[in-house]
């Protein structure tokens, strides 16, 4: 690997950290627009992490070294997902580090090192987001594997730099399983990330929070290290639907170093910005469903992926 | 002479008779079970002298079984002059057995090392009884997997079987415990008397009980349907398959720690050896049939196992449950290899066997450390019921950290070895699109789905588990004096999750070991992928995987963050009452207990159980909301049986009406017809 | 010739008697004209195994002949006599099966013996051939009888008619058995029959009464 | 020689004992006498072994690899059954259940019952082994009724009269035989009954008369046996007598009566020349394994439950012999070795354990290993291997059993299935809170006679792992024998 290749390795991870929380920033501002209150300021995320960094960490009386490392550990997994995920080039050092799969166990990882630490104090929010969160896990995987078995059965490899190279290698792509696969990705984005209509990151209601309700024992640096991961989870998704779905501008294999660069910065700029527009046009316009109704959705999502499955072997191939 | 070259001539050495070692290990392990008996009463002389050397000759069996996987090893076989006068006992060692082997030892290693602490009197059954049964568990398990006739295997496995029982009921003045030991003797008979039959005609009327002759006999597709159905029956009802798994959650509770973990880390898997010694090496043919067969009960099993193993509440019971999950696993990788074989792609055959046989390996890893860590809670606790745990984390810290280590992995979750052999089965679901039947190429997916629901639903019930013991509150006042385990338990503890993180880290090895099986079973084996600490089964572009890059890098960019966190802030911590919105009077009771853990899965699989809840009235001070959960299978198959039996038994007992004339016209009666009959 | 065709005669004849008391046996109730009736059937034996000694000129028969009336006219029935005297078990109480019946089914017995027996006598080369199904009819009769009686005695009296139609087949059939054969069983039989008279006693003073109800008690509950 | 010892010496130890055994040492004088018997059946064996098969005093006795296998262990048995009697019934004079008197009459009827079998075993003579097969019944009838209970009477009398009966059926068998026999075989020189002879001619006797001979032969001597439908008095006569009679009842009895029900089978199926005389054995076999095993499920009598546990083995034993071939019949004289010793080491233990707990009621018996490590273990060992578990012998035998069955005759396997896991949920849900468990019973008076138990088990042990050569040939040579 090139010195060069390097560099796009960690250019991109940084270039992760540093645009996720912004990412983030204009979700909210976009919300803001669409329920026509005044937005906060697209920088408002980094303010908030500084400020954090600066507090004093309140730690529970008995809290273990398990809660008070986990939010490393769920940056770090964060970040290692930023590296693998193909957002500006295929041809990263690290990406076949992980395929997709492994992706996937990845974030299981960083679950549920979330919500053993959300365990660890023993309140009762805490367990109580931990379950749910588990909860909304173990029906959201399934459903994301299958997004995956798809492209997989398109393009014939799990690794999503491979998906990428051999997507843009084809000149079209009209598949009928894409479109089943790309709404199952989305309604999981979206409960994976806590956003409406599985959670509500902005409200603090006791019986209705799953995210806020772990990380409610959270402060200072901590918080600001589980917010920032979170915020990177939220990117590291968007950046996984871009390479399965709109992998446009991604530099390929073979694509000469400088140009295509800034032509995939420039591309994932755009997207991003689509993007976000869309997530919260999509929040503002549903409601938030019961915990309850939450398995429903989700089996929703996990069909629709299946469905794109079984019409692909159908009529695909 | 330098080290490199050394090593390798002693391998060398070694492999040139290591079936001779080997059975000398077996018998070593025997003769420790006798010496037993010299003071059976004394702790001190059986558990840190006896135990600890079986540990070593567990070690040493792990090594040969090692070897036996090595390139080049010629398979060896010896012909001991026990048994039946036509049928000697045989003995043979092939990269199959080397494999089980391999799991046994490393397994027993680690479990005699903690029983060794383990083990103190005034629990039941004498010690050097204890340990004369627990050596000749062992003993007889690595026979099962060395034997090489119908017969040696038999003896093997029902002494196995045997012997297990009466560890189990070694605290036999509980009546609960014996009943749970007469349903697992009672499981075990029929299970091995449907082997037997299977052999029965495997022999192929050759009447020759050796291996040798059957895999020389060919049977017809109905025969062999035969054979493998029985073997599927008799196995299955060892392995804990859904429906035959019924004793396996009332035995592996009621059994000591250190017996559950072999029984559930190694009894388990020399079911799967026998099955893949049926399937794959005696039967010359198969049919993709049995494969899916094989899928979909070891699917079924595998989300019966999750779903069950979710809404329970005593800690051993979960675990057990978690074993029917996980042998649902083991048994859909073998049903998939089965699949492609008998579809002629052998590469994917060896992948999906490679996924299996793996899993085993972790599968003796985890559960067993798991296992041994409910020993030592309960132990300190005594408590086995999860809704009187808690907090433990911060009373026993090296239990809970290694136990942390076999949660992860049994959660499946990378860089730990649990995720390798869940990777390498959705790897091997993946192909299945190849596979030349339409309508199995339709049903595959939903098959891929139960596998990822059940693998995610596993993640689901060890966050229950860890949590609820070790995190928290303690829920009773009396946790306070739990202490630590000891150090030999801690040893025994920490040598499996060494093992769960090495293969963790470094897959390749295990695939390694398991390619040597998949190479003498199909002649084919999974592509490694260089260097080591890649795996790349199929291709490097279809996938790849690497533990160690996956570890390096969190391990990197956590340190880099915590780095950088403690030189640009300030780092200040205070200690305070945890906030919880702010709530004041926190009580430990105000916790998540286990029932309210199994609740979202109660809601969504209700169709699985037979619950009976008693709720709490509400004008009760300390209400417990209690739910007693039911296995459905149990009524619907099991309590007919039993009943069907009874009223037998009743209608046959006319017969014995005590009445001398109705007794003569019996006899009169079958004059009769017999004259009748030659008239 | 005239003799064997006279001896076949006499033969069918005493069959045919051993038959009759073998019916009228299992129309009695009353014990003591079962042990007379029995020591008819002895007596008829012990013509038969004669008539077929001097046809056959076999010597030995004679002594079996003279054994069977030593036992089974004389000594058995006086035993059983002496018993029922000091056991007062005169009176059978009324069999389990209505004596009708018990007749219809014997006469069925009967047939079956017959159509059992007649493809077999054909083979016989002795002059007695015929009556080989008689005997079995006897010994299905008799049987039958035990089945039906009440009474301890009634039951041991049916044993031993059972016997008697086994000697006859022996006898009539086969010219006999070995004599140490018969000296064996002639043996056993008697043993047996103090046996029983033992155990009569003993069932006697345990349940003081000789009814087998009584004899019900070991049963699967 | 060796033969009229071996006949002999019981007799002799009957009329002894009949004489002495009374006194105090009628018991040891028995097993002196019993010992003395092994001495002469192991000295006959080796002869056997040495030059074949014989025949003696004018061919009335007759001794191939099948019978003297018999003897041998009938001996045995007979031999540890006698040292296991010692303590016993002392502990039970000990009790009160039995007096000197009682004692002299079951010590002289013991070597009666002893002498007969020999007899039996031994004759050539089909006539003679009728005599000794009623002889043997006869002294075992005294022999149930030892205890002048009520419930030993009637157990003693129904025994009686079915045997005698089925006895009866087998002497008109007999007669049947003996009827065709001497149209081939003639009068003269009274050839007609020896079996050697007979089965020389086998092929020319009338196949007819032999069917219906083998009817009643079959069930004359199988209701001895303790086949279905014909077992009735098996199980009230185990439970009611002395252990040491139920154990030599279900172990050498039941034997010998198969051996007689072969014997006639391997004439008949020559003459027949079809295989209907073993499909009835298989039949009946099975019938009783099935039945036998429904039984068990009923019990709450100790002796009664091992009782009808003979009945099972029986059953498979015959279905075995049923089957033919040298595999099956290998399988079925090997069980029924291990099945003598198992059966009679069992009924040792239970017999102590009830004289423990003070009744033969299951309910009643509770935590053995607690009171006595050795009788509770004894019991567990013993029904386990009963149970065909591994490594015992009985298991070797199954074994052969099963697969045989599993080639030859798939449609009987699911019954043997079915009648073998009933009996082991029946057996062992009886015996496990027997031997575990808590209780408060008090240990003997007497020291137990555990050594011929563990001696036993040791030797079904060893036959499962381990059979020398020559006991291999044997039985093959026996196997052959019955074809």
């Amino acid at each position: 690997m090139s010195g060069f290749t390097i560099f796009r390795q960690f250019g991109e991870v940084v270039l992760g950290i540093g645009i996720a929380p912004l990412f983030a920033g204009w979700i909210a501002q976009c919300r803001a627009w669409l329920q026509n209150r005044s937005a906060p300021p697209l920088l408002q995320p980094y303010r908030m992490l500084r400020k954090l960094f600066n507090k004093d960490a309140a730690l529970a009386t008995d809290a273990s070294a398990l809660f008070r490392t986990t939010p490393y550990v769920l940056f770090g997994t964060m970040v290692l997902a930023a590296a693998i995920i193909p957002s500006l080039g295929t041809d990263l050092p690290l990406a076949r580090v992980a395929d997709a799969i492994a992706l996937i166990g990845l974030f299981a990882t960083a679950r549920v090192s979330l919500a053993l630490a959300a365990m660890d104090i023993g309140t009762a929010f805490g367990t109580l987001g931990a379950r749910r969160e588990m909860m909304i896990g173990f029906l959201a995987e399934p459903a994301l594997l299958m997004v995956l078995f798809n492209a997989f059965l398109l393009f014939g490899s799990t690794s999503l730099s491979n998906l990428v190279d051999a997507y843009s290698a084809r000149r079209t792509v009209i598949d009928p399983s894409v479109i089943f696969a790309a709404i199952a990705f989305l309604m999981v984005l979206l409960a994976e990330n806590a956003r409406i209509p599985i959670d509500n990151p902005a409200t603090h209601l006791e019986l209705t929070m799953i995210h806020e309700a772990m990380v409610l024992e959270y402060s200072a640096r901590h918080l600001a290290l589980v917010e920032w991961a979170s915020s990177l989870k939220l990117f590291n998704y968007a950046c996984i639907g871009f390479a399965l779905f709109l992998p446009w501008g991604i530099a390929t294999h073979g694509a000469d170093g400088g140009r295509a660069l800034l032509l995939a910065v420039t591309a994932l700029m755009t997207k991003l910005a689509i993007a976000g527009a869309a997530l919260a046009l999509i929040e503002s316009l549903s409601a938030k469903v019961r915990i309850f109704r939450a398995p429903e959705y989700l089996a929703m999502a996990f069909l629709l992926a299946v469905l794109g499955l079984l019409v692909h072997l159908l009529l695909g191939a | 002479m330098n080290l490199s070259s050394w090593t390798s001539w002693s391998i060398q050495a070694l492999s040139r008779n290591d079936l001779a070692l080997l059975l000398t290990c077996v018998l070593s392990w025997l003769i420790l079970g006798v010496v037993a008996l010299v003071r059976p009463h004394s702790v001190r002389f059986v558990a840190h002298v006896l135990f600890p050397v079986g540990a070593l000759v567990g070690l040493g069996v792990a090594l040969l079984g090692g070897i036996a996987l090595t390139a080049g090893h010629a398979v060896q076989i010896v012909v001991l002059p026990l048994g039946l006068p036509d049928l000697p006992f045989h003995v043979r060692l092939d990269p199959l057995s080397g494999f089980f082997l391999l799991l046994l030892g490393v397994a027993g290693a680690g479990i005699s090392t903690f029983a060794a602490g383990y083990f103190r009197s005034g629990e039941g059954t004498a010690p050097g009884l204890l340990c004369l049964q627990y050596h000749i568990f062992l003993a007889s398990m690595a026979a099962v997997v060395l034997a090489d006739d119908a017969y040696f295997f038999m003896v093997a496995w029902e002494t196995m079987a045997l012997s297990s029982y009466f560890l189990v009921t070694s605290q036999h003045r509980i009546p609960e415990i014996r009943r749970a030991g007469f349903l697992y003797l009672l499981m075990a008979h029929v299970g091995a008397i449907c082997i037997l039959l299977s052999f029965g005609v495997l022999q192929g009327g050759s009447w020759q009980f050796t291996f040798d002759a059957m895999r020389s006999a060919r049977l017809t597709p109905l025969w062999a349907s035969t054979a493998f159905l029985l073997a599927l029956l008799g196995f299955g009802a060892k392995a804990g398959l859904v429906p035959m798994h019924v004793w396996l959650p009332e035995a592996h509770p009621a059994a000591p720690s250190p017996v559950s973990a072999m029984m559930s880390g190694m009894m388990l898997k020399t079911a799967v050896y026998g099955l893949l010694r049926i399937s794959f090496d005696l039967l010359h043919v198969r049919f993709w049939q049995w494969g899916v067969l094989m899928i979909a009960l070891g699917l079924f099993s595998g989300l019966f196992g999750a779903i069950f193993a979710a809404v329970q509440t005593d800690m051993k019971r979960l675990l057990a449950y978690s074993s029917i999950e996980n042998i649902g696993l083991i048994f859909t990788g073998i049903g998939l290899a089965i699949l492609f074989e008998a579809s002629n792609l052998r590469l994917f055959a060896a992948l999906a066997l490679s996924a299996a046989l793996i899993h085993a390996l972790n599968h003796a890893l985890f559960k067993s450390l798991l296992f041994l860590a409910t020993g030592s809670v309960l132990h300190a606790t005594k408590q086995r019921s999860l809704g009187k745990l808690g907090g433990l984390i911060r009373r026993m810290p090296w239990v809970a950290s290694l136990a942390l280590v076999g949660t992860l992995s049994i959660a499946g979750l990378p860089p730990l070895n649990g995720f390798v052999s869940e990777w390498l089965l959705l790897q091997s679901f993946l192909f299945t699109p190849q596979v030349p039947h339409a309508f199995i190429n339709m049903l595959i997916p939903l098959g891929a789905a139960a596998l990822a629901l059940t693998v995610a639903l596993a993640a689901y019930v060890m966050v229950k588990f860890y949590g609820v013991i070790f995190l928290g509150q303690p829920r009773e006042p009396s946790l306070v004096h739990a202490h630590d385990a000891n150090w030999l338990e801690r040893l025994g503890l920490g040598w499996l999750a060494f093992g769960c993180i090495l293969i963790g880290v470094l897959p390749q090895l295990a695939l390694r070991a398991a390619g040597a099986v998949t190479g003498k079973l199909l002649g084919q084996s999974v592509k490694l992928g260089s260097p080591v600490w890649w795996i790349t089964p199929i291709a490097p572009e279809q996938a790849s995987y690497s533990g160690l890059y996956l570890l390096a890098g969190i391990a990197g960019v956590v340190s880099v963050t915590y780095l950088l966190v403690r030189i640009l802030t300030h780092g200040r911590v205070r200690r305070t009452a945890s906030w919880d919105c702010g709530y004041p009077w926190q009580t430990s009771r105000m916790q998540d207990t286990a029932e309210g853990f199994g609740q979202p899965i109660r809601h969504m699989f209700g169709a699985f159980f037979r619950m009976e809840r008693d709720l709490p009235s509400p004008s009760d001070i300390a209400p417990r909301y209690r739910i007693h959960i039911e296995d459905r299978l149990w009524r619907a198959i099991y309590l007919p049986i039993a009943r069907g039996v009874e009223r037998l038994a009743d209608v046959v007992s006319v017969l014995q009406g005590g009445r001398l004339a109705i007794y003569l016209l019996y006899s009169f009666l079958t004059l009769l017809s017999l004259l009748a009959f030659v008239l | 010739m005239q003799t064997s065709h006279l001896t076949a005669e006499l033969l069918r004849v005493l069959a045919a008697g051993l038959l009759l008391i073998s019916f009228a046996m299992l129309s009695r109730r009353r014990t003591q004209r079962l042990i007379t009736l029995f020591a008819w059937q002895g007596a008829i034996l012990f013509a038969s195994t004669c008539i077929v000694a001097h046809s056959s000129g076999l010597t030995e028969l004679y002594y079996s002949a003279a054994l069977t009336l030593m036992l089974k006219v004389i000594a058995l029935p006086w035993i059983l006599h002496r018993l029922i005297v000091r056991l007062g078990a005169q009176w059978d109480s009324e069999p389990l099966v209505n004596i009708p019946t018990t007749m219809l089914v014997g006469l069925v017995l009967v047939i079956f013996a017959f159509g059992l027996a007649q493809p077999i006598s054909m083979l016989a080369t002795t002059i007695t051939r015929h009556t080989l199904g008689i005997a079995l009819a006897v010994i299905l009769l008799s049987f039958l009888m035990m089945i039906t009686r009440r009474k301890a005695v009634t039951q041991v009296i049916g044993f031993l008619a059972m016997e008697n139609g086994l000697f006859f087949a022996a006898t009539s059939a086969t010219y006999g058995m070995p004599m140490v054969i018969e000296l064996g069983i002639a043996l056993d039989l008697l043993v047996g029959v103090f046996i029983l008279g033992i155990f009569f006693f003993q069932i006697r003073e345990q349940f003081d009464s000789l009814d087998l109800h009584h004899l019900e008690a070991l049963k699967e509950d | 020689m060796e033969i009229l010892l071996v006949l002999g010496l019981p007799l002799l130890g009957a009329l002894s004992l009949a004489l002495f055994g009374a006194r105090r040492f009628a018991a040891e004088l028995n097993v002196g006498m019993s010992f003395a018997t092994l001495v002469a059946a192991t000295f006959l064996v080796l002869r056997v072994i040495r030059h074949g098969p014989m025949l003696a005093a004018h061919e009335q006795f007759f001794v191939d690899s099948f019978n003297v296998f018999l003897v041998a262990l009938t001996a045995f048995v007979g031999f540890t059954t006698a040292v296991f009697s010692r303590p016993y019934m002392r502990i039970e004079e000990y009790h009160g259940r039995l007096n000197a008197q009682r004692l002299r009459l079951y010590h002289s009827m013991y070597q009666l019952f002893m002498a007969a079998m020999f007899l039996a075993l031994l004759t050539n003579n089909m006539g003679l082994l009728w005599v000794a097969m009623e002889a043997a019944t006869l002294s075992t009838v005294l022999l149930v009724s030892l205890y002048r209970t009520r419930a030993s009477l009637e157990a003693a009398w129904k025994y009686f009269i079915l045997c005698g009966v089925g006895i009866a059926q087998a002497l008109f068998g007999t007669i049947l035989l003996y009827f065709a026999a001497e149209q081939t075989l003639g009068r003269e020189g009274m050839t007609a009954l020896l079996w050697t002879h007979l089965n020389a001619v086998k092929g020319q006797l009338e196949p007819r008369v032999l069917g219906l001979a083998f009817v009643f032969l079959l069930v004359g001597y199988g209701t001895k046996v303790g086949l279905a439908p014909l077992h009735n008095w098996l199980p009230d006569a185990h439970a009611e007598g002395p252990t040491p009679v139920s154990a030599v009842l279900s172990g050498l009895l039941l034997n010998v009566a198969l051996y007689a029900v072969i014997r006639c089978k391997i004439l008949v199926e020559g003459s027949i020349g079809s295989h209907i005389p073993g499909r009835m054995l298989m039949a009946f076999g099975l019938l009783s394994a099935v039945l036998a095993a429904f039984f068990l499920f009923r019990q709450r009598d100790i002796k009664r439950l091992f009782g009808y546990s003979s009945i099972e083995h029986m059953g498979i034993i015959t279905f075995a012999f049923g089957m033919g071939g040298p595999v099956a019949n290998f399988a079925a004289l090997l069980h029924m070795t291990v099945h003598s010793l198992t059966k009679s080491s069992i009924f040792f233990t239970a017999g102590h354990a009830s004289q423990t707990a003070g009744t033969q009621r299951m309910d009643g018996i509770r935590g053995l290993v607690g009171i006595s490590p050795t009788i509770g273990w004894g019991l567990m060992l013993g029904s386990i291997a009963i149970l065909g578990m591994p490594p015992f012998g009985v298991f070797a035998s199954e074994f052969l059993v099963l697969t045989t069955a599993m080639r030859e005759h798939p449609w009987t396997t699911p019954f043997l299935l079915i009648a073998l896991g009933v009996a082991f949920a029946a057996i062992f849900s009886r015996v496990q809170p027997m031997v575990f468990g808590e209780s408060d019973a008090r240990p003997l008076p007497h020291s137990p006679a555990m050594v011929p138990v563990f001696v036993h088990l040791t030797m079904v042990l060893a036959l499962g792992l381990y059979m020398p050569p020559a006991l291999a040939a044997w039985y093959r040579a026996a196997a052959r024998l019955i074809g």
